[in-house]
């Protein structure tokens, strides 16, 4: 897995003209073989139009969007190499994913709800939660420990597929209710066979309820290609089950943006579910222990590299002259001290209490965890005589 | 029902009536589960609630434990305190996963900052005469598992109170049902201050040796100590009413005066609540004890067939036959 | 819940022509607002054609399945007065859905395996199960207890949606062994929202497994309309897992017939998994147990037995001049003959042993279990000798 | 590997031979799990067994663990013998209906007509530093389930032979595999004659107190017993490998012998296997224990957070204290 950061380095426009000249006509989804996507911007940075999404942002949105994959690139980055240093036992990075993740995460309202996987990084920093907040289940200090109902941010659950229920009960207070906010449940490819989200589909689906089921199709489920997990594309799963489904470029920040943007106004205007399919690629290994080198190809990433949503994004502001020379630079340096940010404060991350094993598990109580956590600490007392 | 105070009244319209004062006093209480609504559940404990509350308080689901338990999550993550009606014992297991790695952990994972008031109701245990999966006794699957409250009343006023009180906890709590015992009549006062849930409470005195029981065998141990007194013996029975935490403080106390325990229950006795009392109370009580630990419960086996399920069961005959093996010692 | 059985009842033409009469010309499907169905035989028992299902049965053939039909519906009208006697605890009737098992149950080859609910008795009958083989669970005395693989049927299964999953697996050994035999998995309307009926779709479908999924949507779910499972048609699920779903009258025995036997030929020929929706109608109470007034009005099912399996293959065979009255009079014959044979086997039908609960529990032994046993017959000798 | 019959290997080697000695000997046996083909499972349990065998045999599943065991099933049904990896413990949860419902049942629900040979390996236990879901030991919620077998080895020379004899069974077993000890190296002699899958090991012998473990917490107790013998008491060490059925005798024998009894295991001890291990032993023993059976494993609480779980699984100076306490009797 390649971890070094592309945020700041140069567009390789050679790679991407190269690519670009294997492609169908610029507009046309690059996937050969594969149906029809959404897209707003090609992998060579032309914006494109499509017949049902539009989407009309200002230059400082624009250089938002770019701001938030590359620091959302570098932070991952940086908890990768936090990884190698020992720092993490592990990291579950979002390399090639930051379009799926800043477009969709952008869409979002405040009031919003999200329902992410353990990958959702780059959302949760739309969302406004403090990105050392993503390491603390990483390093071993907590399941998670964000508060959820600060930033609207669930926790990150690893048991895959759970959430997609969450979300569509929570999905069904909001109606009852009576709000016009939204909720969105992340899931990845492996996670759509997963009777849990088809049950989520269902229910959903049933109780008509304001849900954006976002699929980010990175095409792996650690060593397992798509194909092992259907045999159409995933966004048609949702026809069967009565609601739209919908398959964007997922390196495609504008389109992953308009595309979750639409299903969420569907969503508050009471028309129920969508599915949305960002077809995109996991760059690097499933995780820190991983080892890709197993069961795919250099090439295929390779190919995928030409894709990248931040190259492709920068090529659109620089043609277009949204971002200059200073604006990158300072976005390098901003980079930079986020970076800094990361590895301070992981350094100042405290081990928790040993007590920490028997808090928080009743939120009334329970007799046999009070015993426990006084025979806990007798036990402990007990070397600490013994020390004196 | 409001002027009147105490009433008689069958377990299940106890549990009938206490869901409805719930979801008066608290807007924020739902029931959900299959044939809830119209149908009022096949044991009809929520009948009538639909009618009087709505469709959208009272919530037929789709057929899918999972999703029913999944969803309720959510709700609970909403605001709301959902009351899940899990039809039979045997179909709660394709919810166990949303149940024991996500709504027994939210609350520790996020270090408190969220609380998961969810109650699931499953009317558990034999007696009935069904087919399987009709006639289970999973609570031991439920109390082995950390962030999970289990429950079970014996009796009307148990079924009215306990019910009342898990809905206000904060913390999720499997409530057992026992389904045989649903038409069996009780005195419920709605205007009595109910002792704290997950106390055990001693429903019969004795100095002669202790039954512990709860929900279903319950009746079972206060017929087994009639008998018993009959040929001089006094049995102490206690209803322990809570199999997750057991309070043990209770057991002790009992088996302090006793000096004998026999345990009963009709989930297999293998690696059931009961084991957890034997061996817990032994450490206690080692030194009061005068017989080992007694246990009285299903065989290591599926639940068999309705015609086999009076063997199947504890009875009178075996508690007294343990009981009479206890005393020898 | 109505017991009588119309065997051997002259079809109430009245009330066929007066449903008749309320329809859309013959041919197109007779349900206003739903979708196409298959339809072979129309419920006033003309045969019309369907441009891509056909089928040809001689006389035999045609009567054989009237036989069939009026056979499993005595047999599950006599189950029914057996209950209400106290001779079974409960019963599961099919009352109403006798096209759609016998036309599936006669589509099989003998080396084909079936994985049914517990209201497959019509199937049961074509596979050859003795009936009375079926009553040992509804009375208490098994929980199943024929031999599965003697006909090729499996034990009920009542956890809702299981046997989706062994019907994937199995057939997937089948497709191992390089066998073009195929299997079929029955479930019910209800089942369709259990996760386990989703993930037997992706199993199926990534594996191309030979297997039909026979969903018979007979509209409830104990006292919970379809409505609370599906907002569309259940066949359409099928296409989002990338296999073919297709919607057949679940009254029409030869519709049924044609359409599971080209599903059928279709997994033998290694191009996967089908789901077939039969569109029937539960005529009587879920189960026994069962009190159908709580939540469905008495009209509903009147409509539907304008539209009964039975009469309208009457209909046509008596039309056609292919059952006369000595046919129909030796079935009325062996209809008779058929209760007589239950009522008889039932009432000598022993209880078990009771050392049956600890039996069978491991094939290859437990040592738990013989000690239990031990103990049990220990305690049960402990009575014979008070009793001596 | 043919000629070669004593060879030194890591515990997940050894089970990978295991593994292909049965894929060699019976083609009826088949792999299937999540990343057990190319990838070689995240354990590399399974490595180039795909390679040599096959995708038919050697089976990448979709993502949905219940879809893994309920097609197990349907596979064992046409005459397989599949066996299936979940991928961590804490993931077997979605298959828990499938596995309690149905595996465990339809051998009895068919009076024996049809037999379920079906292996179920799970990695479990903590002590590799793992993010949640990850560390977790579920054991007692499948060993309280009658018609499934339980069993986990704790040595390279165990989990080859106890692997292949998982296969051979007719039954359907839970193989719990001690991940945290996949790397210890040990002897394994594809010669020998094994032991039967379900008889305990004295794997020390000592007369003051028993110590029963399996899986990863007999290295613990066999360190523990070497450090009590230098303080001069002697420990014997029962490995358990089998959690269903137990072997009570040869614990019995043991504690009629020494007079005491320390069980320890990482799974939380309420209802865990100790819990039916005290209870059974306390009943059998009644007149020669000296002490109360004591028991040392997991707290009522979430497995804790990587950073906390060397205080929260079973260490050393934990075993050594419960050591002392029943010693103190
Ligand atoms: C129920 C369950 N089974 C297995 C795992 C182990 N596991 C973790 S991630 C993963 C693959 C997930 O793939 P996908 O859903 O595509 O998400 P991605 O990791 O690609 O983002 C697996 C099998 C798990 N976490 N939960
Ligand atoms: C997992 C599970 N949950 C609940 C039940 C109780 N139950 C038995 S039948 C039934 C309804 C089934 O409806 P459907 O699938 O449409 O089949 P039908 O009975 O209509 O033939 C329910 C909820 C069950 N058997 N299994
Ligand atoms: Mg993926
Ligand atoms: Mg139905």
């Amino acid at each position: 897995m390649t971890v070094e950061s592309t945020a700041g380095r140069k567009p390789r426009r050679t790679t991407a003209k190269r690519a670009g000249a294997k492609k169908p006509p610029a507009g046309a989804p690059d996937t050969a073989g594969q149906p029809e996507l959404v897209q707003l911007l090609t992998p060579e940075g032309k914006r494109v139009e499509h017949p049902e999404y539009s989407i009309d942002l200002g230059p400082e949105e624009l250089r938002g969007l770019y701001r938030d994959m590359v620091l959302t690139r570098r932070f991952d980055a940086e908890a990768t190499a936090l990884q190698r240093q020992g720092e993490l036992g592990l990291w579950a990075s979002l390399l090639g994913q930051e379009a799926a993740q800043i477009g969709s995460g952008r869409a979002l309202r405040d009031d919003d709800y999200v329902f992410p996987t353990y990958r959702e990084h780059g959302v949760a920093w739309c969302r406004g939660v403090d990105p050392t907040n993503l390491l603390g289940m990483f390093r071993g200090v907590n399941n998670g420990g964000w508060d959820p109902t600060g930033n609207n941010f669930h926790l990150y659950t690893i048991v895959i597929g759970s959430q997609a229920l969450h979300a569509t009960g929570y999905a069904m207070g909001v109606a009852k209710d009576g709000a016009d906010s939204a909720v969105i449940a992340y899931f990845g490819d492996g996670a759509s066979s997963q009777g849990d989200v088809a049950e989520a589909f269902t229910f959903s689906a049933v109780y008509n309820a304001p849900v954006v089921f976002f699929c980010q199709n990175n095409q792996w489920a650690i060593s397992e290609p798509t194909e092992k997990q259907t045999r159409v594309p995933l966004y048609q799963r949702a026809q069967g089950y009565g609601f739209p489904g919908v398959r964007v470029d997922g390196n495609d920040v504008l389109a992953c943006l308009a595309v979750t943007r639409s299903a969420l106004e569907r969503a508050r205007r009471g028309e129920g579910p969508t599915l949305v399919e960002a077809f995109t690629y996991r760059m690097g290994a499933h995780t820190t222990s991983d080892d890709p080198t197993k069961y795919r190809r250099d090439e295929e990433r390779e190919a995928w590299e030409a894709k990248d949503p931040i190259l492709r994004l920068r090529a659109y502001l620089e043609a277009e002259g949204i971002a200059d020379a200073a604006f990158l630079a300072a976005l390098d340096q901003e980079s930079e001290e986020l970076g800094r940010h990361v590895r301070e404060a992981i350094r100042l991350m405290p081990d928790p209490d040993t007590t920490a094993i028997f808090e928080h598990i009743y939120a009334d109580g329970h007799a046999l965890v009070d015993e426990e956590r006084a025979q806990f600490a007798a036990y402990q007392a007990s070397f600490a005589e013994e020390g004196n | 029902m409001a002027a009147e105070k105490i009433m008689k009244l069958p377990i299940a319209k106890a549990i009938n009536e206490s869901l409805r004062k719930a979801m008066e006093d608290d807007a924020k209480v739902l029931v959900m589960g299959e044939d809830v609504g119209k149908l009022g559940g096949v044991f009809r404990v929520t009948d009538g609630l639909q009618k009087d509350f709505g469709e959208d308080r009272v919530i037929d689901t789709p057929l899918a434990e999972s999703g029913i338990v999944g969803t309720a999550i959510g709700m609970a993550l909403r605001g709301y305190r959902p009351v899940v009606e899990i039809q039979f014992d045997g179909f709660v297991f394709p919810a166990y996963d949303q149940i024991v790695t996500q709504l027994a952990k939210m609350h520790a994972r996020a270090l408190g900052k969220i609380k998961l008031p969810v109650v699931i109701r499953i009317p558990y245990g034999g007696g009935i005469g069904a087919v399987e999966h009709h006639s289970e006794s999973p609570e031991a699957l439920f109390a082995h598992v950390a962030g999970l409250k289990c429950v079970s009343p014996s009796n009307a006023s148990d079924a009215y109170w306990m019910m009342q009180q898990a809905i206000r906890s904060d913390d999720p709590v499997i409530f057992f049902e026992p389904k045989r015992r649903y038409w069996d009549k009780g005195e419920v006062d709605t205007a009595a201050v109910p002792g704290p849930l997950h106390e055990a409470v001693t429903v019969r005195e004795g100095t002669d040796l202790t039954l512990v029981a709860y929900g279903p065998m319950v009746k079972v141990c206060l017929e087994a100590a009639a008998a018993a007194a009959e040929e001089g013996k006094s049995l102490e029975v206690l209803d322990l009413r809570s199999m997750s935490p057991i309070d043990f403080d209770a057991v002790q106390r009992s088996v302090e005066k006793t000096g004998r325990l026999v345990v009963v229950h009709e989930a297999p006795v293998f690696l059931g609540t009961g084991s957890e009392i034997a061996a817990r109370i032994t450490e206690r009580c080692f030194y009061h004890l005068e017989a080992p630990v007694l246990r009285v419960g299903g065989y290591h086996a599926p639940y068999p067939p309705a015609r086999l399920e009076e063997e199947y069961l504890p009875g009178l005959d075996r508690v007294l036959d343990s009981v009479d093996r206890a005393l020898a010692y």
